[in-house]
C-alpha cells in the first residue's frame, strides 16, 4: 500500500503506467477490434492514412491493414517483452544468486561464463541463435532471453555478494538454517528490488532486439509484429513512409512507458534516491 | 553582545516527517573565546543548528523564523553570494566523519589552499606556505609530505587534523565542529579534543562544539546547551549543568552515562566455557594477480569465559575484536589455534553449532531482514532444528516478553521498531537457540545513551535470570565496566592485559591499558 | 536484407538466341558519342571474386565483364559478334572446333593475348572451375594451340558450334595464363584484382564500399572506350541505392536491384528511364515448389486447388506493376522457339473451384474453418519473393489452408530444400536460359542428385515426363523437338509438381545521361566499349 | 613496464571468456542450417555437386567438426585468423578492411554521447527538478526509448530524402575522387547521422548516468565541506563534483563498447556503412565461419583494449586505484 502511494505520488510513474496500460489494452482489444488475421489482404496495399476511411493508418506493402497490425502487434511486443524478460530474468538471478552467494570456484566459474556472453555483443550473438535454430516467434523470444541475462547475473551477484555478509544472513547462518532457505528466503528478497527495475530495462532492450530482428527480416514472419512492419516499411521509405514511421512511434511509446514504470519503481522502492 | 547570536530560530522539517520543526524558538549565544557544547541524543537538532548558521541547511528544511546574528550582522535573509563570502572565512565548520569529509580525488594540500583561493588574491606560492603553515599547526607529523597526500593515504585522525587545519585557515571567527571525534578511537579523540581546545584557546575563536557523548562535553565545554526534540532544554556553565542539571531530561542523560568504575565482583561458580589457546587469523592471502599486505587480525589469542560470566573484550578499531567475534561464533575460520565451547571445537555442521553459541550484532538495522515478520526470524532458528512451528512461535512471543517486548509484536516487520527495540529482537532470537555462549559484538555502540542503559540492563538482567555466559565486544571502557565480570585488553590482534575488570581498571599493568583508560572522556566528572 | 539479387544470377546470354524478343532494339538517335566521364553503377551483390572465367554470376560480369573479355558476344541483334575470337568453324562431325584469335591484343600488364591463354583458361577453368560450364565442357579433352592465334578445341563427343557459341559470351571469358599457371587458382590475388584485355583496367577493390576501374589506353578498339573511369558501389541497401540515383551518384543499377516502390517512382521521373531493355536474355518466372512428402501435396488437385486459389493478375496488378505478367508454364513467352503458347492447362483464380477440389480431396474444413498447415519457404532474395510468400499466406487462408511461412537465408533455403527436402512449400525464382534444356527441365527430371539446387527435389516422378525431357534433349529437329517441349509442358501443367504462374524480365535503371545503353541482350554484362556519358 | 604489465594481466584474465566464445560460436555454428559453400552455391547462381564437393575440400569443410575446431585453435595460436571463403582473402585482411569505419563510427558516437550526455547531465543535475531537468530527462527518456534503426529511417526520410543535407549512406563518395581534407570532410559528412543514430540510447544513458552520479555527489560529505570553505557553487561542481562523477561514467564506456558493436551491425545496416558490424552479419548469413570467429576475436580485444583504457583512466582519476593497486 505504502509502495502503491509513494508510486502513485511520481507523476512521470503514472505516465508511464497508462502507457503500458494503454499498450496493454491495445493487446487485449484487438481481436475485437480487428477480428481475424491481422496478416491477411485487406485492401490495395501502400494506401496513405486517411486516404481510405477503412484503413485509418492505410495500408502496408502488402496490402494489410496497419491499424490491425499495430494492435496486434501490440500483444506480440508485450509477450515477447514479457516472456523474454522473465526468461532473462530467471537465468540470470539463478546465475548471479549462485556465484554471489558462494564466492570462490562458483562464482569464478560463472563470471568467466558471463563474461564471455558479455564481450560478445549482444546482438551478434542473437543474429547467431536465429541463423541456427531458425525465427519462429518462440525461439526469437527465448534467444533474446539467452542474450539478455548476463547484466541480470550481474546485478544479483552484486547485491548477493553485499547481502550474504550482512548481519541479519550471518544471524540465520548461526541460527542453523540451510543455504537454500539463505538464499531463498534472506537474501533473495532483498536482492529482488533492483533486479525487478532492472527488469524493465531488460524488457525494452527486449522489444528493441526483437524489433531490431524484425527489421533485419529475422524475426518470425507470421506474427505481426513493429518490427516486421518497420523492415516492410523500409523498401517504400522513401516515399511511403508512414509504414516504418507509425509502428515506431508504437515501439517508443510503449519502450517510453517500460521506462517510466520502471523509474517509478526504482524511486518508490528506494524513497531515499526518489527525485533523481 | 555576543559575537554569534541565534535567536528565537525555527526551522521547518519538510511534510511528512515525525514533526514539524526540526529547530523550534532556539536560543542561543556564543562569546568570543568560548566553546559551547550543544548536546543532545539523535534527532535533538543539534546538527540542524551547526547547519543553519553556516547557511547550508539540507533541501526540504527551511528556517521559518528567528534571526542568526554574527558580530551584530543579522545572516537570516542575506543573499547566498553574501552566505558564500562569510563561510571559510567567518564561520568555518569541521564535520563528524573524516573518512568522506575530504574529496577523495584531491591532494590535501589542494582542498586547503582553496581556502585562500576563495577568499583571498594570494599566489600559488604564498598560499602553499600558508597551506603548510596550517598543517604545522595541527601537529601533522610530516606536514610536507601531507600536503601532497590524497586523503585516503592518512589515518582518521589526520585526516580531522586536515579538517581543523582548514577550518582554521582564514582565522574564523566562529568554528562549528559538528560531532568532530565521534568517529575516532578514545586515544584519537583525546588527542583531537586537546588540539581544538589548544588552538581555540591560542587564537580566541569561538567554538560551537556539537557531541552527543557527556564525557566530551565535561573535556572541552565553557558553556552547555542541552537540546531535546529541537528545542533547548536548558543551558548554562558547563559545571552548573553537568553537576547541577535542572531540566529532567539533561538528568536522565546525564544519570544514564555509565561509570567507569566496576561493581565489584560477582560470586560465579568455577569453569570455563570457552576456550580460546593460541587462535590465530591472517587476512589478504596472497592472490594470482593481487598481491595485498597479509594482515594479521589475531595472533595467538588466548582467551577464557567462565561459566555465566561476562567477558569483555575492548580495543580500539583494527583490535582484532570484532574478527575475534566472528571466529568464536563460527562465521570465520581460524587460521590456527583451537577455540572450545564446554570443551569441544564448534561442530562443522551448522544445526549442531547453533544450540552452543550465538551472536548479537552491533547494527540494530542490518541485523534483522527487513522483508520478514520479525517473529518468525526468531522462531525459524528452533524449527530448523526440528522444533515444531507452533512451539516455536510461542517460544518466540515468550521471548519477546522476557526481552521487554509484547508478544504480540512477533507479527510485525522490523521497521515498525526503534533501534533499542531491535536490539531486544536480536538478543531474543539468539536466546531462542538457548545458546551455551552469547556473542555481543558492541551491541550498544549504535544507540543513544538513554537506550543504551536499558539494553545494558536488560543483559544484566537475563544473565542473572538466564545464567549466561557472554563474550561482550566493545570500544566503550564505560560499557565494558557496566557488565563485564572479566575483560581482555586488546591491540593490533594481541591481547595485552586480562583480568577481572575490577583489578584492570583500578590497577591497569600494560602501558596501552593505562592510555585507553586515560583518554576516555570526562573521567574526572563521571569518576564516580 | 542481403542482395537481392543474390542468386539472379545467370545471364547465359545465348538465351538471347533462342529469345527474339527483343528485336525490336529501339533506334537510337544519332548523336555524337563524347569522350570521358565518370559512370557510377550500383553494386548490389558483392562477389567473393571479380573473374567471370571462374565464376559465372550477374555480381561477377557487372564488373568482371569490363576488365576481362569472351570470345565472342552478342551484337545488338542479339547473334554472335567476334571479340577475342575473329572467326570460328566446327569440323564436319562437330568434334572439333577452331578459333582464330584476334591480333594485337595485349592483357593489361603488357603481355600479349595469345592462344596459350585461351588453351589454359579453358582446360583449368571452364572445364574444371566455372560453373556451368564445367557440364558444358565436360566432353572437352584438349585444346590444340598450332599457332599464337588459333586455338582449336576437341571434343569426345559432338558440340554443337550453335550452343557453344550461345553459351561462350557468359562462359567463354579468358583468363592469363602467365598470372594463373602454376597457381592456386581459386586463391590467386588476381581473383579480386582482375587483369584482363578489357576496355577498363581494375584500379582498386574497397570492400564493402566500392570498385574502380579505368580506361583502357591501349585497348584494341580504337578510340574506345569512351568512358574515363567506371566506379561500382557497392550498396546493399535498396532503398540507400534510389536515394543515390536520385542524387546522381549513382547512373546505373541493373538486374532489379532497386525496390518496386522505387522502381516505379523513378520510372515516372523524368530523369531516369526504367526498363527491362537490354535485359531480353533474361528471362525468370516465380515458383511454387510442392513437396511430394507431404501426403496433401502429393495429391494433384490440391496442388490445383492451390493455384486456384491464388489471384495471379491481382497480384501482379497491385504488387509488381508493369514488369511482370502471368505465366504459363515454365517455358516462358519469350522463349518464341519452345514457347506452346497459352494453350495448356491453366489454373485461373477460382475460389469455388479451390474448395471444391479440396474438399474432393477429403481435406475438409475443420475447426475455425482450417483443412490444415503447411510450410511454406520462401528463398531470401528478391522483394518479390517476399511479398509472393505473403500473398499465398493470405490467398490460402482463404480456402482454409494455414501457412507457416519459414524464414531461411540463403545457405539455409537451399540447405533445407533441395538437401534435407525438410519443407512443405517453397518459393523462388525459376531462371529460364535459352533452351529448355539447359535449366528447366533439370526442375522436373526425376533421379537428380540430392542437393543439387533448383533441381526436382520434389519427390516427383513421372515416366511420361521423363522420357519426353530426354528425347527431346536428343532431338535435332526443330519442329519434332518443338513439339515436344509443347507435350512436356502440357504435362507438368497437368500435374503441376511446379507452379510458375508469373514470369518476369530484370529492370534496368539508367540515368538518362548515359548513352548507348541496353544496347545488347546482356548489356548490363557486356563490355560498355561504347557507352558514354552526356554531360 | 607496469603498464604493459597490466595490459597482459587483463589480457590473462579474459582468455577463458575468448576461449568460451569461439568455440561456443564454432560449435553453434555447425547446427546451422547449410553450410559457406551453399552460400557460395547461391551466390554464384547454382552449380553442379562435383563444383560443391570441390568446394567443401577447398574449405575444409570435408573434415570432423573437432578436427577443424583444433586446427582453428592451432591457428589462432599463432595468431592467423584463417581464410574467409566467401571474401576468398585472409580474414585479418578482410576485418582490417571494415574495421575503420567501424572504429570511426564507434569512437564518433561514443565521444559524442560522452560528451553531451555529460553536459546535458550536469546541465539537469545543476537545475533538478526544474525545468532544463525536466527537459532533459524527458529528452534521454526519449531518446532511451527510440529504437536506433528506426530513428536512422527516420532521420534519412527528414535530412537525406527532404531536406537533402546529409547523404543517405555509404562512406564517402568515392566518385568524387576526393582527397586530403576534401575527402575527410566527405567521411564526417556520411558519418554524422550514423553516429547520431548510434550515439543515440548512449546519450541518452549517459546523460541518465551522469545526473545520478552527479546528485549523488552532491549529497556527500566534502561536497558539503567544499561548501562550508566558502566556495562558489561553480567552483565546488568544476572541481570536487564533476571528477568524483566522472567515475561511473567512465566506467559505463567500458561497459558499452561490447554492445555498442551490436548495435552497429543495424546501423551499418541502415546507412550501408562497410564496416565490422555488417560483415558480422553477413558472415553469419554466408556461414563464414572464420569470419564470424574473428570478428568475435576482434570485438573481444575491442572490448579488452576499451576496458584496459578505461582502468588506466580510471587509475589516473583516482588516486586510491593506483596506490591499491
Amino acid at each position: 500500500m505504502q509502495f502503491l502511494r509513494a508510486y502513485a505520488r511520481n507523476p512521470a510513474a503514472l505516465i508511464g503506467a497508462a502507457l503500458v496500460l494503454a499498450v496493454l489494452a491495445m493487446g487485449l482489444l484487438a481481436p475485437l477490434l480487428y477480428p481475424g488475421d491481422p496478416l491477411s489482404l485487406a485492401g490495395r496495399p501502400l494506401q496513405w492514412p486517411g486516404a481510405n476511411p477503412r484503413f485509418p493508418l492505410g495500408t502496408d506493402p502488402s496490402g494489410r491493414d496497419i491499424a490491425a497490425q499495430l494492435f496486434h502487434g501490440a500483444r506480440v511486443s508485450l509477450l515477447i517483452g514479457f516472456s523474454a524478460t522473465a526468461i532473462a530474468v530467471v537465468i540470470g538471478i539463478g546465475i548471479g544468486a549462485l556465484a554471489g552467494f558462494y564466492g570462490g570456484i562458483v562464482d569464478t566459474l560463472l563470471m568467466r561464463v558471463t563474461e564471455a556472453f558479455q564481450t560478445l555483443p549482444n546482438f551478434l550473438l542473437l543474429l547467431v541463435l536465429v541463423a541456427v535454430f531458425g525465427s519462429d516467434i518462440k525461439t526469437v523470444t527465448i534467444a533474446i532471453g539467452i542474450v539478455a541475462w548476463p547484466p541480470v547475473a550481474r546485478l544479483t551477484r552484486a547485491e548477493f555478494l553485499s547481502l550474504r555478509t550482512r548481519d541479519f544472513v550471518q544471524a540465520c547462518r548461526l541460527q542453523g538454517l540451510s543455504d537454500a532457505h539463505l538464499i531463498l528466503r534472506e537474501v533473495l528478497p532483498n536482492a529482488l528490488p533492483p533486479v525487478i527495475v532492472y527488469a524493465s530495462v531488460v524488457m525494452a532492450i527486449a522489444i528493441l532486439l526483437e524489433s531490431a530482428l524484425a527489421f533485419l527480416q529475422l524475426s518470425d514472419p507470421n506474427v505481426s509484429s513493429w518490427g516486421n512492419l518497420i523492415g516492410l516499411g523500409r523498401n517504400v521509405l522513401r516515399a511511403e513512409w508512414y509504414v516504418s514511421a507509425i509502428p515506431g512511434i508504437a515501439i517508443l511509446l510503449t519502450i517510453l512507458g517500460v521506462s517510466l514504470v520502471g523509474q517509478g519503481l526504482n524511486d518508490a522502492l528506494n524513497p531515499r534516491l526518489a527525485g533523481r | 553582545m555576543s559575537l554569534l547570536e541565534i535567536r528565537e530560530l525555527s526551522v521547518a522539517l519538510p511534510a511528512g516527517a515525525d514533526r514539524a520543526l526540526a529547530l523550534d524558538q532556539v536560543s542561543l549565544a556564543l562569546d568570543p573565546g568560548e566553546i559551547l557544547c550543544v548536546v543532545g541524543e539523535s534527532g535533538s537538532g543539534k546538527s540542524v543548528t551547526a547547519s543553519a548558521i553556516i547557511g547550508l541547511l539540507a533541501p526540504g528544511l527551511a528556517v521559518v523564523s528567528g534571526q542568526i546574528m554574527l558580530a551584530g550582522e543579522a545572516l537570516v535573509g542575506q543573499s547566498p553570494e553574501a552566505w558564500r563570502a562569510l563561510r571559510g572565512r567567518r564561520i568555518a565548520m569541521v564535520f563528524q566523519e573524516p573518512m568522506t569529509a575530504l574529496n577523495p580525488l584531491m591532494t590535501v594540500g589542494a582542498q586547503i589552499a582553496e581556502m585562500w583561493r576563495a577568499h583571498t588574491d594570494l599566489n600559488s606560492r604564498d598560499i602553499t606556505a600558508h597551506s603548510l603553515a596550517a598543517l604545522t599547526e595541527v601537529a601533522l607529523p610530516d606536514p610536507e609530505g601531507a600536503l601532497r597526500a590524497y586523503p585516503h593515504e592518512l589515518s582518521g585522525g589526520q585526516r580531522q587534523r586536515v579538517m581543523i587545519a582548514m577550518a582554521l585557515a582564514l582565522e574564523p571567527e566562529v568554528l562549528i565542529c559538528d560531532e568532530p571525534t565521534t568517529a575516532l578511537d578514545v586515544t584519537t579523540q583525546a588527542q583531537v579534543l586537546a588540539l581544538i581546545r589548544a588552538l581555540q584557546q591560542r587564537r580566541g575563536t569561538a567554538v560551537l562544539f556539537i557531541t552527543h557523548d557527556f564525557g566530551v562535553v565535561a573535556e572541552i565545554a565553557d558553556r552547555v546547551a542541552v537540546m531535546q526534540q529541537g528545542v533547548v532544554v536548558e543551558q548554562g556553565p558547563a559545571a552548573t549543568v553537568l553537576s547541577h542539571p535542572t531540566h529532567p531530561y539533561t538528568k536522565a542523560l546525564l544519570a544514564a552515562v555509565p561509570a567507569l568504575i566496576a561493581p565489584p565482583p560477582r560470586e560465579l561458580a568455577a569453569g570455563s566455557v570457552l576456550t580460546l589457546r593460541g587462535v590465530t587469523k591472517t587476512y589478504g592471502s596472497p592472490g594470482m594477480f593481487r598481491r595485498r599486505k597479509a594482515v594479521k587480525a589475531l595472533d595467538a589469542v588466548d582467551l577464557t569465559l567462565r561459566q555465566g560470566a561476562t567477558l569483555g573484550v575492548v580495543g580500539e578499531s583494527g583490535s582484532g575484536k570484532s574478527t575475534l567475534a566472528r571466529c568464536v561464533v563460527g562465521l570465520l575460520p581460524v587460521d590456527a589455534g583451537d577455540i572450545l565451547i564446554a570443551g569441544e571445537p564448534l561442530p562443522h555442521g551448522r544445526c549442531a553449532a547453533a544450540g552452543l553459541v550465538q551472536m548479537v550484532f552491533q547494527d540494530p538495522f542490518a541485523s534483522l531482514n527487513p522483508r520478514r515478520r520479525v517473529g518468525d526470524q526468531v522462531a525459524q532458528g528452533p524449527m530448523a532444528l526440528g522444533t515444531s512451528a507452533a512451539q516455536a512461535m510461542a517460544e518466540a512471543r515468550a521471548l519477546f516478553g522476557l526481552v521487554g517486548l509484547e508478544p504480540d509484536a512477533v507479527a510485525r516487520f522490523p521497521h515498525e521498531f526503534s533501534g533499542g527495540q531491535r536490539q531486544r529482537i536480536g538478543i531474543a532470537r539468539a536466546l531462542a537457540m538457548k545458546p551455551r555462549v552469547l556473542v555481543a559484538d558492541e551491541p550498544v555502540s549504535a544507540l543513544d545513551v538513554s537506550v543504551q542503559a536499558q539494553v545494558l540492563e536488560l543483559l544484566r538482567g537475563l544473565q542473572a535470570r538466564l545464567g549466561l555466559s557472554m563474550l561482550f565486544i566493545t570500544h566503550d571502557l564505560r560499557v565494558a565496566a557496566q557488565i563485564c565480570d572479566d575483560i581482555a585488553v586488546m591491540q593490533n590482534g594481541v591481547v595485552v592485559e586480562t583480568g577481572p575488570i575490577g583489578e584492570v581498571f583500578a590497577a591497569p599493568r600494560h602501558a596501552y591499558t593505562r592510555s585507553l583508560l586515560d583518554a576516555v572522556p570526562g573521567r574526572a566528572l563521571f569518576a564516580a | 536484407m542481403n542482395g537481392p539479387t543474390r542468386r539472379e544470377a545467370l545471364l547465359l546470354a545465348a538465351s538471347a538466341i533462342a529469345a527474339p524478343g527483343f528485336t525490336a532494339m529501339p533506334a537510337f538517335a544519332q548523336e555524337t558519342p563524347k569522350r570521358g566521364g565518370v559512370m557510377t553503377v550500383h553494386f548490389a551483390t558483392e562477389q567473393r571474386i571479380l573473374n567471370p572465367s571462374l565464376q559465372a554470376s550477374t555480381g561477377v560480369y557487372i564488373v568482371g565483364g569490363k576488365i576481362q573479355e569472351p570470345l565472342v558476344d552478342l551484337d545488338s541483334a542479339g547473334n554472335p559478334s567476334p571479340v577475342l575470337a575473329e572467326s570460328w568453324e566446327s569440323s564436319a562431325d562437330g568434334k572439333t572446333i577452331t578459333f582464330r584469335l584476334r591480333q594485337g591484343v595485349t592483357w593489361h600488364d603488357g603481355k600479349p593475348f595469345t592462344s596459350a591463354d585461351v588453351q589454359f583458361t579453358a582446360m583449368e577453368m571452364w572445364k574444371k572451375i566455372l560453373n556451368y560450364s564445367t557440364a558444358l565442357q565436360q566432353f572437352l579433352t584438349a585444346v590444340d594451340t598450332p599457332d599464337a592465334h588459333t586455338a582449336v578445341f576437341r571434343y569426345e563427343r559432338p558440340m554443337p558450334l550453335g550452343l557453344l557459341l550461345r553459351a561462350l559470351p557468359d562462359l567463354g571469358y579468358v583468363s592469363p595464363k602467365h598470372i594463373y599457371e602454376g597457381t592456386d587458382i581459386r586463391a590467386n590475388p588476381a581473383n579480386t584484382a582482375p587483369i584482363g584485355t578489357g576496355p577498363f583496367k581494375f584500379v582498386q577493390y574497397e570492400r564493402g564500399q566500392f570498385i574502380i576501374a579505368e580506361r583502357n589506353p591501349t585497348y584494341w578498339r580504337p578510340n574506345l572506350p569512351y568512358l574515363d573511369r567506371i566506379v561500382w558501389r557497392v550498396v546493399t541497401d535498396r532503398s540507400a541505392a534510389a536515394a543515390q540515383m536520385e542524387a546522381g551518384q549513382i547512373l546505373f543499377s541493373p538486374y532489379s536491384s532497386l525496390t518496386i516502390a522505387d522502381s516505379q517512382r523513378l520510372g515516372r521521373d523524368p530523369r531516369f528511364e526504367v526498363t527491362t531493355r537490354g535485359n531480353e536474355g533474361n528471362a525468370r518466372t516465380n515458383t511454387l515448389e510442392f513437396n511430394f512428402r507431404r501426403t496433401e501435396l502429393a495429391d494433384v488437385r490440391v496442388r490445383r486447388a492451390i493455384a486456384h486459389a491464388i489471384n495471379i493478375p491481382f497480384f501482379i496488378e497491385n504488387f509488381l506493376g508493369d514488369f511482370a505478367k502471368p505465366g504459363t508454364g515454365p517455358i516462358p513467352s519469350v522463349s518464341t522457339d519452345y514457347y506452346p503458347g497459352a494453350d495448356v492447362p491453366q489454373y485461373g483464380f477460382d475460389k469455388a473451384a479451390a474448395n471444391r477440389l479440396l474438399d474432393e480431396a477429403g481435406f475438409r474444413r475443420g475447426a475455425g474453418g482450417l483443412r490444415f498447415t503447411l510450410r511454406l519457404t520462401p528463398a531470401p532474395w528478391g522483394e518479390d519473393i517476399a511479398l509472393f510468400s505473403t500473398y499465398i499466406q493470405q490467398s490460402l487462408s482463404e480456402v482454409g489452408i494455414r501457412i507457416e511461412i519459414v524464414r531461411l537465408d540463403a545457405a539455409g533455403f537451399l540447405r533445407t530444400v533441395y538437401r534435407e527436402h525438410d519443407f512443405d512449400l517453397a518459393t523462388g525464382w525459376h531462371q529460364y536460359r535459352s533452351d529448355p534444356a539447359v535449366s528447366t527441365t533439370v526442375w522436373y527430371r526425376s533421379g537428380s542428385p540430392v542437393g543439387a539446387p533448383w533441381t526436382n527435389q520434389f519427390g516427383w516422378q513421372n515416366d511420361a515426363a521423363d522420357k519426353l525431357m530426354d528425347d527431346a534433349a536428343t532431338e535435332v529437329d526443330p519442329v519434332k523437338r518443338r513439339a515436344l517441349y509443347a507435350d512436356f509442358v502440357r504435362l507438368v501443367q497437368t500435374e503441376l509438381p511446379v507452379w510458375m504462374p508469373i514470369e518476369q524480365l530484370f529492370l534496368s535503371t539508367f540515368n538518362k545521361k548515359l548513352k548507348n545503353t541496353g544496347n545488347n541482350p546482356r548489356w548490363a554484362s557486356s563490355s560498355w566499349h561504347d557507352t558514354w556519358l552526356d554531360s | 613496464m607496469r603498464l604493459l604489465g597490466l595490459a597482459a594481466r587483463r589480457l590473462a584474465a579474459s582468455l577463458p571468456a575468448l576461449l568460451l566464445i569461439l568455440i561456443g560460436l564454432f560449435l553453434l555454428l555447425q547446427l546451422a542450417p547449410g553450410d559457406t559453400v551453399d552460400a557460395l552455391m547461391a551466390q554464384m547462381g547454382g552449380g553442379d555437386e562435383r563444383i560443391a564437393t570441390e568446394l567443401r575440400v577447398f574449405y575444409g569443410l570435408d573434415l570432423s567438426v573437432p578436427a577443424r575446431l583444433g586446427q582453428y585453435l592451432l591457428r589462432l595460436v599463432q595468431l592467423d585468423l584463417g581464410y574467409s571463403a566467401i571474401y576468398g582473402k585472409p580474414v585479418a585482411t578482410v576485418i582490417l578492411e571494415r574495421l575503420p569505419a567501424t572504429l570511426l563510427l564507434m569512437t564518433a558516437s561514443l565521444s559524442f554521447a560522452f560528451a553531451f550526455g555529460a553536459v546535458l547531465g550536469v546541465v539537469a543535475a545543476r537545475r533538478v527538478n526544474r525545468w532544463p531537468d525536466t527537459l532533459i530527462s524527458t529528452l534521454g527518456l526519449i531518446f532511451y526509448a527510440t529504437p536506433s534503426f528506426w530513428f536512422g529511417l527516420m532521420a534519412i526520410v527528414v535530412f537525406s530524402v527532404h531536406l537533402q543535407w546529409l547523404p543517405a549512406g555509404g562512406f564517402g563518395d568515392v566518385a568524387l575522387g576526393l582527397t586530403g581534407f576534401a575527402a575527410v570532410l566527405d567521411i564526417a559528412k556520411h558519418l554524422v547521422l550514423p553516429t547520431l543514430t548510434l550515439a543515440l540510447i548512449y546519450l541518452a544513458i549517459s546523460l541518465r548516468i551522469m545526473r545520478a552520479a552527479m546528485l549523488e555527489v552532491l549529497t556527500l560529505d566534502f561536497v558539503r565541506t567544499a561548501r562550508a570553505k566558502g566556495l562558489t557553487e561553480t567552483r565546488v561542481v568544476a572541481r570536487h563534483v564533476l571528477r568524483n562523477a566522472l567515475l561511473p561514467m567512465i566506467t559505463l564506456i567500458g561497459l558499452q563498447v561490447g554492445t555498442m558493436l551490436g548495435g552497429s551491425v543495424v546501423v551499418e545496416s541502415v546507412f550501408t556503412l562497410p564496416g565490422l558490424g555488417r560483415l558480422a552479419y553477413e558472415s553469419v548469413v554466408q556461414r563464414d565461419l572464420n569470419t564470424l570467429l574473428g570478428i568475435a576475436f576482434v570485438s573481444a580485444l575491442l572490448v579488452i583494449a576499451a576496458n584496459f583504457i578505461v582502468d588506466m583512466l580510471y587509475a589516473r582519476l583516482d588516486p586510491r586505484i593506483s596506490s591499491g593497486g
